[in-house]
């Protein structure tokens, strides 16, 4: 996976990026089916080697696939990006253990959820028992997202190119 | 608890790191529209992992019930990364959408090379 | 009287402001304009007259408009100096009309309609400033009288006038928003209010060294009193037309900074506070040596207005410095000649305005034999420039006497110095202007056409103002009994 | 069953019904009817929370009847309260204002779409301000930002392309960190539920979790407000963007944002640990006065108007994080109202300007030259919220700039009182390039009115200048929500 | 390519086992991963290959536009109905213990109908998207 990120940071023809990019979901969704997380597994593999590659391409089909030479050298992008990891390092550093049950997210909220869950909703997939019920109201807001961006993308892509160019004063 | 131990229980998330600053660096460094989404598209799927990767117990199974586990990993966090995906990839759409109206209108999808087109006619206007 | 005196301060603001109104839809018939400036001038006289007899008979009428924070209302109270203040202004304002019909019509000014509303509107802001009943509300009116005046300033709409009124609003503006609002702030912050009270508002929140920092953020804050160094707006404007020059100097804007300072330093320090540690020496040697220096400016002006301008600035510090002398005989002088120096003033903007549209001349180098053609104007000028100075007959001299003796009597002896220094100054100036003006034979010079007075209106106007300057000369009756009314709590 | 207890779930629920039913209706007469009275419905609603609120302190409403942490709260506060107002008024201010506007600005088959991004957006911020659980702020977030992006593309100018891209990509990565600090909160306290996470965190704090997650919020929600030096996206995005979707962003959207910083700030994390732990103080205050100079300087020297306000927007910023750095009830009192207070003018301006544009065809100062003549009373107003923004006594600008000074003599800092009041006169230089362009200059004679001035938009626009006076000498509601809100939130732990 | 029988055929064979894979996908949800956007990505993926072996037209003419814009609609109303449903029953919104007298069943129905929901918004999006990408496409090859 690490290896495909740095292709892909280095590589300038956006056909293979995406290609690579596909690959990337892909290993991310295996990682997350060890995690245990397959729905998250599912979906990631759906959207990410499904959807968005078809995206990608679909607008890659109207516009240049390669891409040309950085004029900057890229050493600010490298320091904030750095910045923020060692950041993060420094947070990271002080959460629990990889796996350790006492941590709060094991012993807090969840519990309710893996232990009542069958009295109060009795679904045998607790997520989509949290996702559909318990927080349906993000599912809800996730859906309007969805609709969001479906008649957003409506909006720009309806007007075919006579009018799409602008008229200028 | 001992250094080694902490990097070993930690090693997840420097991954996780690792992607986001990969992604981080292709949106700010790259000036070609697609490849600074794509870069997006990796800041954002690094964060599953941070969410992920700590609802993870050993030994436990995928978060549906059944008489045969005890022990499951925390499903909370696989709810809240369902919906970042979702979020994700409405943005992407969007994201090219602008792209493909933006290489109609300049027919091109370098960013300094745009910049360079707005800089003329915005001072005619400004004439 | 048929509206009781609270009634009368709200009419006082409303008043020019539905002149104001009367005066846009009109513009079209010019007469009717006119008219109804008049009259309204007329009626806002009224309104102030009916006021007095209750303030002379020591009533303190109030008016609350609204609320806007816990003890930051918009309030108004008529104390005596700000009857007089009102007096003055609306009275001034009838006669300056006159005077700026003849002229605008006389000179062809453009956009008329837009000079007479903003007039109104500055004289309902004046009477807003004369009757506010505490910082906040003064403050407030001082800002609107300053965005209002900048139309009127930058009257011609040249690129030299903009520029005027660029130095003019950036100075005024910029000196009460830096110095003037933080100031409100703090005191508000200190009390709780900043109400006008009789003898301070201050007591003793502050050490001197904090009092006197407040003071000067204060005295700066006002640059419509053009203390130095924030005088440059007053030359500046004077791009604009004579009658706006007469309402900057004689009627509104440095009589409201003026009496901004006055009633600060008495309302809001109070004089006895301030007294007792020296907090005020530097404002006396700030205001006398802009006295003099302003003078010396003046004495080499050649552009007749520019003089005027300098002349008025050192006048101003005479106020300044008389209220900073804490002393109350000097207190009613500084009352005084705010009156007198209106009256003056006036007069004479309003005869270089005279000698502006009848002869077209602007330096006083071209004055010369012009007394014969023009003597009303010229007497009324000369009459004028004996009050400047203070000599007898003219209301100058009665406003000088009690400042002096109040200096003397603190014996501030830097004032006296300041005080017959800069009248010599001030004779240096002006006499020359009348003696030119009578006694030197008019140069003949081919392009210099042949002319009478300037048109009946203007005349009248600066022989009705001269003439009031004598007469408050030989019966100071009413404002003096207004300055013991203010000093009875002030002092 | 009783409406009233509802109210905070229909409060965002019938704009968020609004939007599908304007996708299915396709016609754009019938959208913008039902965009309307959405709007208008929502306007309502949030005046009777702010009333209940202001009865009866805190409302808390469990969505599915899930109990928080468990499931979504929706938590209704002074402070949330105050912000619905706002955002709902703002809303049903500029909808009307739309139908015209976009006549001209937006091609006809895309207006229906138009008022689905609008009411969507709407439904986004008030999403935000009402919630009460960490993830779904960004959830919703995601939802106004999304529906941004298109009603910035949909600016005519083809730059709008280019300024809603910038947004989207700044957007996303300020949202991906926020995402960022929320899950690091959550993993410290294994709850997302605001007010819980605030007394769990009690126990872990200082660690260095939370403080990265501070570190991450804040530069997030820094991105979306535009606080100086990330400020790029707002000055393009305002510029190019359809009138009304600027008028109706500059109003609320870095608003909410404001809001959304504030919450985390006082609510989960506690002003304590923020203030103590980490040097924010001196940060915000260096950040604050940056962007008041830098972007009012800015602004000074723009020539297209809605760019100028623009620049003008991020120097205001400026004074509301000010007011957030002084680390008092009086500064925290200055910042909402100044939220408030900037608000509404800045929405009247860019209302006005949107007539402007509408008959002169532009906002480039050289195309507004003699607007006081031509448009006498849409200059007026432009006079008086420029005033306002200086803030001159009599507006609602100089309550908001008075309650700075307030809290910057509390503590003394008579530098501070000095370097606000000359920001402001940096603000009495870029207001009077519109003066002098509009009263000093004639009218050009190449370019004549296009349109005359139609009252659908003229009367919204008059209702927020009205509105700017209002608040500016009646401050009742305001300075009693603002402060009531500010010492609620000083008193949270 | 378009005139490959063997693709075509093998497509006719391919896309109900597709459909029925998502309708498995959507309702199976509540027992093993899988859900309402899962399903609704793999409805779409199943027209989008349709489309890309017949083309467009006729995908078109299967599914026309304008349903499938409503359906991006309808699946928000569907959802937000859900939760109004509860509100008019007197619960709290999006409260399914309302909606029928037994609340586990309620739960059930509030969770099936609002992955209905989600399944219908989310194909119609992906779908849209996917026709405008192609619209866009063939507009430019000129």
């Amino acid at each position: 996976m690490v290896v495909t990120v740095w292709v892909i940071a280095r590589s300038r023809n956006l056909f293979g990026v995406i290609v690579l990019g596909g690959i990337y979901s892909f290993l991310m969704a295996t990682v997350l089916v060890a995690m245990d997380a397959v729905d998250v597994a599912m979906t990631e593999a759906a959207v990410g080697a499904g959807i968005s590659t078809v995206l990608f391409l679909g607008a890659l089909h109207l516009c240049r696939s390669e891409e040309a030479r950085p004029v900057t050298k890229p050493w600010l992008p490298l320091f904030v990006s750095g910045a923020v990891g060692a950041v993060l390092v420094y947070g990271t550093l002080g959460l629990p253990e990889f796996s350790d049950p006492k941590a709060p997210i094991h012993t807090h909220v969840v519990p309710r959820y893996l232990n009542e869950m069958k009295q109060e909703v009795d679904v045998p997939n607790v997520v989509t028992a949290v996702l559909a019920s318990y927080r349906g109201y993000d599912t809800l807001g996730e859906t309007t997202v969805v609709f969001t961006a479906g008649a957003g993308v409506i909006a720009l892509l309806r007007r075919r190119r006579r009018n799409s160019k602008d008229d200028k004063a | 608890m001992n250094t080694t131990m902490t990097l070993g229980g930690h090693f997840t998330y420097f991954i996780t790191i690792f992607l986001m600053i990969a992604g981080l660096f292709i949106v700010i460094a790259r000036g070609n529209l697609i490849k600074k989404l794509i870069g997006l598209g990796i800041f954002q799927t690094s964060v599953y992992l941070l969410y992920i990767a700590p609802g993870k117990l050993v030994g436990g199974t995928a978060p549906i019930l059944s008489d045969a586990f005890s022990v499951y990993s925390s499903p909370l966090p696989h709810v809240l990364i369902l919906t970042a995906i979702v979020v994700g990839v409405a943005t992407l759409a969007l994201g090219l959408a602008l792209v493909v109206r933006i290489r109609e209108a300049y027919d091109s999808i370098e960013e300094d090379e745009i910049l360079n087109m707005d800089a003329v006619p915005s001072r005619q206007e400004q004439a | 009287m048929m509206f009781t005196a609270d009634d009368a301060i709200l009419l006082a603001l409303l008043v020019p402001v539905l002149g104001a109104i009367g005066i846009a839809l009109a513009h079209r018939w010019p007469n009717l304009r006119e008219g109804i400036t008049l009259t309204t001038a007329a009626a806002l006289l009224a309104c102030v007259l009916t006021i007095l007899p209750s303030v002379l008979a020591g009533a303190r009428p109030t008016a609350t408009l609204l609320s806007v924070l816990p003890g930051l209302e918009i309030a108004f109270e008529v104390e005596p100096l700000g009857m007089l203040f009102a007096l003055v202004a609306s009275g001034l304002w009838i006669v300056n009309s006159i005077y700026s019909i003849g002229y605008m019509r006389g000179n062809k000014e453009a956009n008329q309609t837009r000079f007479f509303v903003c007039f109104a509107l500055a004289l309902s802001a004046t009477m807003g400033i004369a009757f506010s009943g505490n910082l906040f509300t003064l403050f407030l009116f001082y800002e609107v009288l300053t965005l209002i005046t900048y139309p009127l300033v930058t009257h011609h709409g040249t690129e030299k006038a903009r520029q005027g009124g660029r130095v003019y609003l950036g100075l005024l503006m910029g000196t009460s928003v830096l110095f003037l609002l933080p100031a409100l702030v703090f005191i508000w912050y200190l009390t709780g209010s900043t109400d006008f009270t009789a003898g301070g508002l201050l007591s003793d929140q502050l050490g001197p060294l904090g009092l006197m920092g407040l003071l000067a953020l204060c005295m700066f804050g006002i640059g419509k009193a053009a203390l130095m160094p924030f005088h440059r707006w007053l030359p500046a404007a004077m791009v604009a037309p004579t009658p706006v020059s007469a309402l900057l100097h004689a009627v509104a804007v440095v009589k409201a900074g003026v009496f901004s300072v006055v009633k600060v330093i008495v309302y809001i320090f109070g004089l006895d506070p301030l007294g007792l540690n020296g907090s005020t020496d530097w404002l006396i040697l700030l205001a006398g040596f802009t006295i003099v220096s302003a003078s010396v400016v003046a004495l080499g002006a050649d552009n007749l207005k520019r003089r005027l301008a300098y002349s008025t600035i050192s006048q101003l510090s005479y106020v300044i410095m008389a209220a900073a002398l804490l002393a109350p005989l000097s207190v009613v002088g500084a009352m005084l000649h705010i009156a007198a120096h209106a009256l003056g003033k006036i007069t004479l903007f309003f005869a270089a305005g005279a000698i502006y549209t009848a002869a077209h001349k602007t330096e006083v180098s071209q004055l010369d034999g012009i007394g014969r053609r023009m003597p009303w104007t010229m007497g009324a000028f000369a009459i004028g420039a004996l009050s400047m100075i203070g000599l007898p007959p003219a209301a100058g001299f009665v406003s000088k006497w009690y400042m002096l003796s109040g200096a003397m009597a603190s014996e501030q002896w830097i004032a006296v110095g300041v005080i017959a220094l800069s009248t010599l100054l001030n004779a240096g100036y002006f006499l020359p202007i009348i003696y030119r003006a009578f006694f030197v034979a008019p140069a003949h010079d081919e392009h210099d056409h042949p002319h009478g007075e300037a048109p009946l209106p203007m005349v009248i106007a600066l022989t009705a103002t001269a003439a009031g300057t004598v007469l408050l000369f030989f019966m100071p009756d009413v404002p003096l009994a207004l300055a013991r009314q203010m000093l009875g709590l002030g002092g | 069953m009783s409406l009233a207890q509802h109210l905070p779930a229909l409060q965002v629920v019938i704009p968020l019904l609004a939007a599908p039913m304007t996708v299915l209706l396709r016609q754009r007469t019938l959208a913008f009817a039902v965009a309307l009275l959405a709007s208008w419905a929502a306007f309502a609603i949030a005046i009777a929370l702010w009333l209940q609120v202001d009865a009866s302190g805190t409302i808390s409403y469990a969505i599915g009847s899930w109990p928080a942490p468990w499931g979504i709260e929706y938590r209704v506060d002074r402070l949330s309260s105050f912000m619905l107002v706002l955002v709902s008024g703002i809303a049903a201010l500029v909808l009307p204002y739309c139908r015209r506007s976009i006549e001209d600005e937006v091609p006809q088959r895309q207006h229906y779409l138009f008022y689905t991004m609008f009411v969507l957006c709407l439904t986004g911020l008030l999403g935000i301000s009402i919630t009460g659980d960490a993830f779904n702020i960004f959830v919703f977030l995601e939802v106004s930002s999304l529906s941004t992006y298109v009603l910035i593309a949909l600016g005519r100018d083809r730059r709008a392309l280019v300024a809603s891209y910038q947004y989207l990509i700044m957007g996303t990565i300020g949202a991906t960190f926020i995402v960022i600090g929320i899950g690091l909160l959550y993993l410290m306290t294994g709850t997302l539920n605001l007010v819980d996470m605030g007394q769990r965190l009690a126990a872990v704090q200082g660690t260095r979790p939370v403080l990265a997650a501070l570190a991450f919020l804040t530069v997030g929600i820094s991105l979306k407000l535009a606080l100086f030096p990330l400020h790029q996206w707002l000055p393009n995005a305002y510029t190019y963007a359809p009138s009304a979707v600027s008028a109706f962003l500059a109003a609320t959207a870095t608003k909410v944002a404001v809001y959304v910083l504030l919450r985390f700030y006082f609510s989960v994390f506690g002003q304590s640990q923020v203030f103590d732990q980490l040097p924010m103080q001196q940060a915000m205050l260096l950040l604050a006065l940056a962007g008041m100079f830098a972007a009012s300087a800015t602004a000074i020297f723009q020539s297209d108007l809605k760019r100028l306000f623009a620049y003008s927007s991020v120097g205001q910023i400026g004074y509301i994080i000010l007011g957030l750095s002084f680390d008092s009830t009086t500064g925290l009192t200055a910042t909402i109202l100044h939220l408030f207070n900037h608000g509404i003018t800045k929405g009247a301006i860019f209302m006005l300007l949107g007539l402007v544009a509408l008959v002169m065809g532009g906002t480039s100062l050289s195309r507004i030259q003699g607007l006081g003549k031509r448009m006498p009373l849409t200059s007026l107003g432009m006079v008086i919220c420029g005033l306002s923004l200086i803030g001159v006594p009599g507006t609602a600008g100089f309550i908001s700039k008075w309650y700075l000074l307030l809290a910057a003599l509390e503590q003394g800092q008579w530098w501070l009182v000095f370097l606000i009041l000359l920001s402001s006169l940096l603000a009495v230089a870029y207001v009077w390039r519109f003066v002098e362009a509009a009263y000093f200059r004639e009218p050009r004679e190449d370019l004549d009115a296009k349109a005359t001035v139609p009252w659908s938009m003229a009367l919204p626009a008059a209702l927020l200048v009205a509105a700017t006076v209002y608040f500016g000498l009646s401050t009742a509601f305001t300075v009693g929500s603002a402060s009531q809100a500010a010492t609620f939130l000083m008193g949270v732990r | 390519m378009r005139h490959d029988l063997i693709l075509r055929v093998i497509a006719k064979l391919l896309i109900p086992f597709i459909l029925l894979f998502a309708l498995y996908v959507q309702f199976h949800g509540d027992f093993g991963p899988g859900g309402g956007f899962q399903a609704g990505v793999i409805l779409a993926a199943a027209v989008i290959f349709y489309a890309l072996i017949y083309g467009l037209a006729d995908a078109r003419k299967v599914v026309p536009e304008p349903l499938v814009e409503s359906m991006m609609a309808i699946g928000v109303l569907i959802y937000a109905g859900v939760g109004v449903a509860g509100l008019l029953l007197g619960g709290n919104y999006l409260d399914y213990f309302v909606l029928d007298h037994d609340p586990v069943h309620g739960q059930h129905r509030g969770i099936f109908w609002v992955e209905v929901g989600v399944a219908t918004t989310v194909s119609g999006v992906m779908l849209k998207i996917f026709y405008m990408f192609a619209a866009r496409g063939n507009a430019d090859d000129e």
